[in-house]
């Protein structure tokens, strides 16, 4: 029965994530108009609303072009391995009191564990194009979301010992105000990484359009990029509601229908956040990427980690 | 039953890949589709032999960490080894044999 | 008391020390030699002056080793036997060592010398005091060993070298027939605890006695140059002239006679051996006497002179008269060690040891002269020295037990006094013959040969003493007594009178005598022949041998060799580096394995 | 047939079938999905048996580390030009002989004797109080291999720098 539940759930997590990867173009577009003065998503339709539906058909009615040297069945099909696991991610994300899609046992591991199966994806789409700037960036692509990996699983380790639990709405139970502060490097390094994570600017190097025109998924076209877009998106959905849930209190700050709103205004900051990064920061270069996960965020979370375990110590 | 010959078959599956491989990481995955096989058995064996679950999964554990420290050790001899002499053909590391 | 571990470890440490310490300080370590066989003296001397009231008390014993069927103990014990040998045994060598002092002083590797000297002490009173077989087995191969490195001290010279290597390998004939006999008694008895295999003695059957007491009278006869084995000990005088009286007159020679003193209850449980032991040591004493007459060299008179002796004492043995033959040991160790160091006073003062070049040394060095007319007459057996009471003893008991011994040995004695005092006439009387000027010894060296000389003398006295306490008849049989003396009287007179004239006298003799004197000169050719024959089945041993180890053993070596070589050419292939072809292997050793294992425990 | 054999029987299967894969197949990409199945297939089947945290972990480790390391590797030794990038085999009888008996004795052995299990839940807290009492040394040894193992990689990859 779990797993049904499961399949379920991710079904409507792959809606979810679908719709709101639309809504994030959308948002994302008014953002950076507001911040670089871009007009169409300003005045498409009251609020520039129109401006995704315009683009929903304009990806889906593109052509679909499989390069005649590409590994053609992976070609196809590895986008499908970049967005699964995000939107499976999503299912163990606690968005009431004691509620998630999926409530496991292991949720926080759960939710660490499946975006790396991404990585698998963007490598294999890197692979199958057979094409050399792609494969240079799905290799990018994976040495940063290996590497990331790190810094973010320990920052989150710091909430888990807190907590004592691996369950997200145990963790959502015990949750006090005061973790903020005391989890405040944590939660920096957890934003930090996630983005890096989800190749967004600042630290979109596997994708440098400068540079690699685009890097693993430069061949794609059409829905199967949007299915790239749609995973980007979607990581950066999740792992603003993952953030907003497990770092900053999530619903926990008012009872019922209010905290559910509080959480998702919470997520929605977030992911402004991570905009406005992106279109302000200049991108990193690779040794500066990979000198950053190692030399500042590793151990500023290990330091976190080390703060919390003693806290959880003195409890 | 099931477990146990499916298992059997992952495992020697895996000696196969080990023997007949002659690429070094293609022979790493030979191995770790023997560790994998030993290690589902292992717990499969021990559940069936009503083992506690929680000691059973701490072992699985320990053998799950340390094969995978085993690969990544692999893996880095694999890159340096192709770095010096562009090759990772086991044939090819003749010379290593001395 | 002095504790018998103290004589046994302390020349070892002395022995350690004086190597230790060099050429250097020899002048002062060497005096450190002295202690073992002070110390040895002062020990027996003690317990004979206990004698019956302390005897064969084990002073220290423990078990060496334990097996199945029995514990080999060692140990320590001084009964009266060994209490006297240790007396002789530290008199002697303590009269050696005071000797050494001044016959050793020129020379360059002293500390070896006097290391060894105490070395010697040790193993011979370890030999002395072995309670057990074993223990005695070891030191007797310990004085073996010693002599061998003593004989061969210049062993810069060709002939030393020969000496002493013809000397170990001729005593390890006897050796081997010892320890046969110690691998006998020990599966017969179950032990080799002197005191419980002589106890087990009359369990045995009469065959099992003959032979273990054949067999320890054929090491006895090695270790005391009896014939035929005796042919290493005229080639012994290779080594110092002291070492050759310690060990070649006084001590090691005697051993022998020792051990069959100790395992005496064999031999008396044995007509055979008694008997087989008279006759080699009448042949020894008749043969070798005759062989001491035309020698030329002095050292090599006295070597002949010496077996010819301990032929004397064997052939007391064999007639059963133990205790006469072990006071002629006691005396004979005095007055022959007296004589070595005399002869070597006389080598030391006149630079040789050719009878022929020497002449008039009574008067450049009369107190060697003296001490040496007291030794040769003691020899003689002229009344009233020590010689004469002991030989006497010697000479009643082979007499009165079988008279054609008797009759052999009465020859032997005039043969013995003859060839001494041609020996004193040609080296002491008339006019130097030799090159430089001959002088006198300095005193270190004449002091012990007056105290030798004493006891040459006097010793005889103690006949009574003796017999009272190892068990002997005392006293003297007179018609033998004056028979001897007449008879070595007589032949002393001879021998005085006709080599009045020096030298000549020998051809002269020769050409009276013919064959029979170049035969003698030449030691009837025994040496070469026992040297031969021990050559050609040692050649043929070494033959057989060669072959086994060429054809079998090198043939084993070599085709397992080749089986190798070609197994590893074969497998060669196998090692290519292929490191999937290895655990192929493996993989296919661990299925065969596992489903042998399967199949087998089913 | 239960639900619980009968979802031990699909893991399993797509445990077999990964692994034939990755023994066949001579094509980078395939290997590595092959792999990844057969790994997907472990944790699945860990999850089956009750161990949820052992199937989450199977997944971090393996599919989200050794196996993007796995194809990582691949790809930068296999970047050659136009020509499509094969994984050397050479298949052998002798190998095969060698496996099938390997199957076969582990088969007959463990088949028999080991029925398949019912499934035990096991909370993530229960193994961690195993790991951290009665096998805290295990865990610490664990540990400290990993961190030699990490030292271990550092110096070879260094050194294959230095020459």
């Amino acid at each position: 029965m779990t797993f049904l539940w499961g399949l379920l759930w991710g079904l409507a997590a792959v809606m979810f994530i679908a719709g709101g990867a639309v809504i994030g173009v959308w948002w994302e577009r008014k953002v950076a108009a507001r911040i670089q003065m871009r007009l169409g998503p300003q005045q498409l339709g009251p609020a520039g609303v129109l401006q995704m539906i315009a683009d929903v058909p304009k990806l889906l009615f593109k052509e679909d072009i499989v390069p005649d040297n590409a590994d053609k069945p992976i070609f196809r099909y590895a986008p499908m391995a970049v967005f699964a696991p995000i939107a499976m991610s999503v299912a163990v994300i606690p968005f009431w009191a004691g509620w998630a899609p999926l409530d496991s046992t292991v949720g926080m591991v759960f939710y660490l564990a499946f975006p790396s199966i991404g990585v698998l994806g963007i490598l294999l789409s890197a692979w199958s194009s057979h094409n050399t700037l792609a494969t240079i960036g799905g290799m990018r692509a994976a040495a940063q979301m290996v590497s990331y990996e790190v810094p973010r699983s320990l920052a989150v380790l710091s909430v888990i010992v807190l907590a004592g639990s691996l369950q997200p709405t145990e963790v959502m139970d015990a949750w006090q105000w005061w973790w903020i502060p005391l989890t405040f490097v944590g939660f920096v390094v957890y934003f930090i990484a996630s983005i890096a994570e989800m190749n967004r600017g600042p630290f979109d190097l596997p994708e440098a359009e400068s540079e690699l025109v685009a890097g693993y998924f430069s061949d794609y076209s059409g829905f199967r990029w949007a299915i790239f877009m749609m995973g980007e998106y979607g990581a950066l959905i999740s792992a603003s509601l993952f953030g907003a849930a497990v770092f900053l209190g999530g619903y926990r700050w008012l009872p019922g229908v209010a905290g559910l709103a509080v959480f998702l205004v919470l997520a929605m900051v977030l992911i402004t956040a991570v905009m406005w990064i992106k279109w302000t920061f200049p991108r990193l270069r690779q040794d500066q990427l990979m000198t950053f996960c190692w030399t500042v965020l590793t151990p500023l979370a290990i330091v976190q980690l080390v703060v919390a375990g003693v806290v959880a110590l003195w409890l | 039953m099931i477990v146990a010959i499916g298992c059997a078959a992952a495992f020697s599956l895996g000696v196969y890949a080990v023997l007949t491989r002659r690429d070094v990481i293609a022979i790493l995955a030979g191995a770790e589709l023997m560790l994998g096989a030993a290690n589902v058995q292992l717990v499969a064996f021990a559940l069936s032999r009503g083992g506690d679950g929680a000691v059973v999964s701490s072992f699985a554990l320990i053998v799950l960490v340390i094969a995978a420290a085993e690969a990544a050790v692999g893996m880095a001899l694999v890159v340096t080894a192709y770095r010096r002499t562009r090759r990772t053909l086991v044939d090819e590391f003749g010379e290593v044999s001395g | 008391m002095m504790p018998l571990w103290f004589v046994l470890v302390a020349p070892i440490a002395v022995a350690l020390v004086i190597a230790a310490a060099g050429r250097g300080p020899v002048r002062y370590t060497r005096w450190l030699a002295l202690v073992g066989p002070v110390a040895a003296a002062w020990a027996g001397a003690e317990r004979l002056a206990d004698a019956g009231r302390e005897t064969g008390v084990a002073a220290e014993a423990v078990s060496w080793f334990v097996t199945q069927t029995g514990s080999i103990d060692v140990g320590a014990s001084a009964d009266p036997i060994a209490s006297i040998m240790l007396v002789v045994v530290g008199v002697v060598a303590s009269m050696v060592v005071v000797f050494s002092f001044g016959y050793m002083a020129e020379d360059a590797s002293q500390p070896r010398y006097f290391a060894l000297l105490s070395a010697f002490t040790a193993a011979m009173t370890g030999l002395v005091l072995s309670t057990s077989l074993v223990g005695l087995f070891i030191a007797w191969e310990l004085v073996g060993a010693c002599s061998y490195l003593l004989i061969g001290f210049w062993f810069t010279k060709p002939s030393a070298a020969r000496a002493a290597v013809k000397a170990f390998l001729v005593t390890r004939v006897g050796d081997v027939g010892l320890l046969f006999a110690l691998a006998l008694l020990w599966r017969e008895t179950g032990t080799l605890v002197t005191a419980d295999v002589l106890a087990a003695v009359p369990t045995l059957a009469p065959a099992t006695i003959t032979t273990a007491a054949l067999l320890l009278f054929v090491g006895a006869a090695g270790k005391s140059a009896q014939f035929p084995l005796h042919v290493w000990l005229p080639d012994a005088m290779e080594g110092p002239t002291p070492v050759s009286a310690l060990i070649h007159a006084a001590t090691m020679v005697a051993a022998g006679v020792f051990l069959l003193a100790r395992t005496w209850p064999l031999f008396e449980a044995s007509e055979t051996a008694r008997l087989v032991v008279l006759i080699i040591g009448t042949v020894t004493a008749l043969g070798a006497a005759t062989i001491a007459v035309p020698q030329t060299d002095i050292k090599r008179v006295l070597a002949y002179s010496t077996i010819s002796q301990l032929g004397f004492m064997f052939a007391a043995l064999g007639a059963g008269a133990w205790v006469a033959a072990f006071f002629h040991l006691v005396t004979h160790a005095a007055f022959k060690s007296l004589l070595f160091l005399a002869s070597g006073s006389v080598i030391h003062g006149s630079g040789t040891q050719d009878l022929r070049e020497m002449g008039g040394l009574g008067r450049a060095m009369p107190v060697t002269a003296a001490t040496w007319a007291v030794g040769v007459a003691a020899l003689a057996g002229l009344p009233p020295l020590a010689g004469f009471f002991s030989k006497d003893a010697v000479l009643d008991a082979v007499w009165v037990h079988a008279p054609v011994a008797g009759a052999a040995l009465f020859i032997a004695s005039a043969l013995t006094a003859f060839y001494s005092f041609r020996a004193t006439r040609l080296a002491f009387s008339g006019t130097f013959r030799g090159a430089g000027h001959p002088h006198e010894s300095p005193l270190v060296m004449k002091v012990p040969l007056v105290v030798l000389a004493v006891l040459a003398a006097t010793l005889g006295a103690g006949s009574w003493w003796f017999a009272e306490l190892l068990g002997g008849h005392a006293g003297l049989a007179i018609p033998i007594a004056v028979a001897s003396t007449i008879i070595a009287g007589l032949s002393a007179v001879a021998g005085w009178a006709l080599y009045k004239t020096g030298p000549a006298a020998d051809d002269r003799l020769a050409g009276a005598l013919g064959g029979l004197w170049r035969a003698a000169a030449g030691a009837y050719g025994i040496d070469a022949l026992v040297m031969r024959g021990a050559a050609a089945s040692e050649r043929g041993a070494a033959t057989a041998s060669e072959r086994f180890d060429t054809r079998l053993v090198d043939g084993l070596v070599r085709g397992i060799a080749w089986l190798a070589r070609r197994v590893g050419r074969e497998f060669n292939e196998l090692q290519s580096g292929e490191s999937q072809l290895y655990a192929a292997l493996v993989g296919a050793g661990a299925v065969l394995l596992a489903s042998l294992a399967l199949w087998l425990g089913r | 047939m239960s639900a619980n054999d009968l979802a031990l029987a699909v893991t399993v299967t797509v445990m077999v079938a990964g692994a034939a894969g990755t023994v066949l197949t001579s094509d980078v990409p395939r290997l590595v999905i092959s792999l990844g199945t057969f790994l997907l297939g472990v944790a699945a089947a860990f999850l089956v048996m009750g161990s949820p945290l052992l199937a989450v972990s199977q997944v971090f480790v393996y599919v989200g580390g050794v196996l993007v390391l796995v194809l990582f590797a691949l790809m930068m030794v296999r970047r050659s030009g136009d020509e499509k990038p094969k994984v050397a085999t050479r298949h052998d009888l002798g190998a095969a002989v060698i496996a099938l008996g390997v199957f076969v004795l582990l088969a007959a052995v463990l088949g028999p004797v080991a029925a398949d299990p019912t499934p035990v839940v096991t909370a993530p807290n229960e193994v961690g109080a195993i790991l951290l009492g009665p096998s805290l040394v295990a865990f610490e040894l664990v540990g400290v291999l990993l961190l030699a193992a990490l030292l271990a990689v550092l110096v070879i990859v260094k050194g294959g720098e230095d020459s």
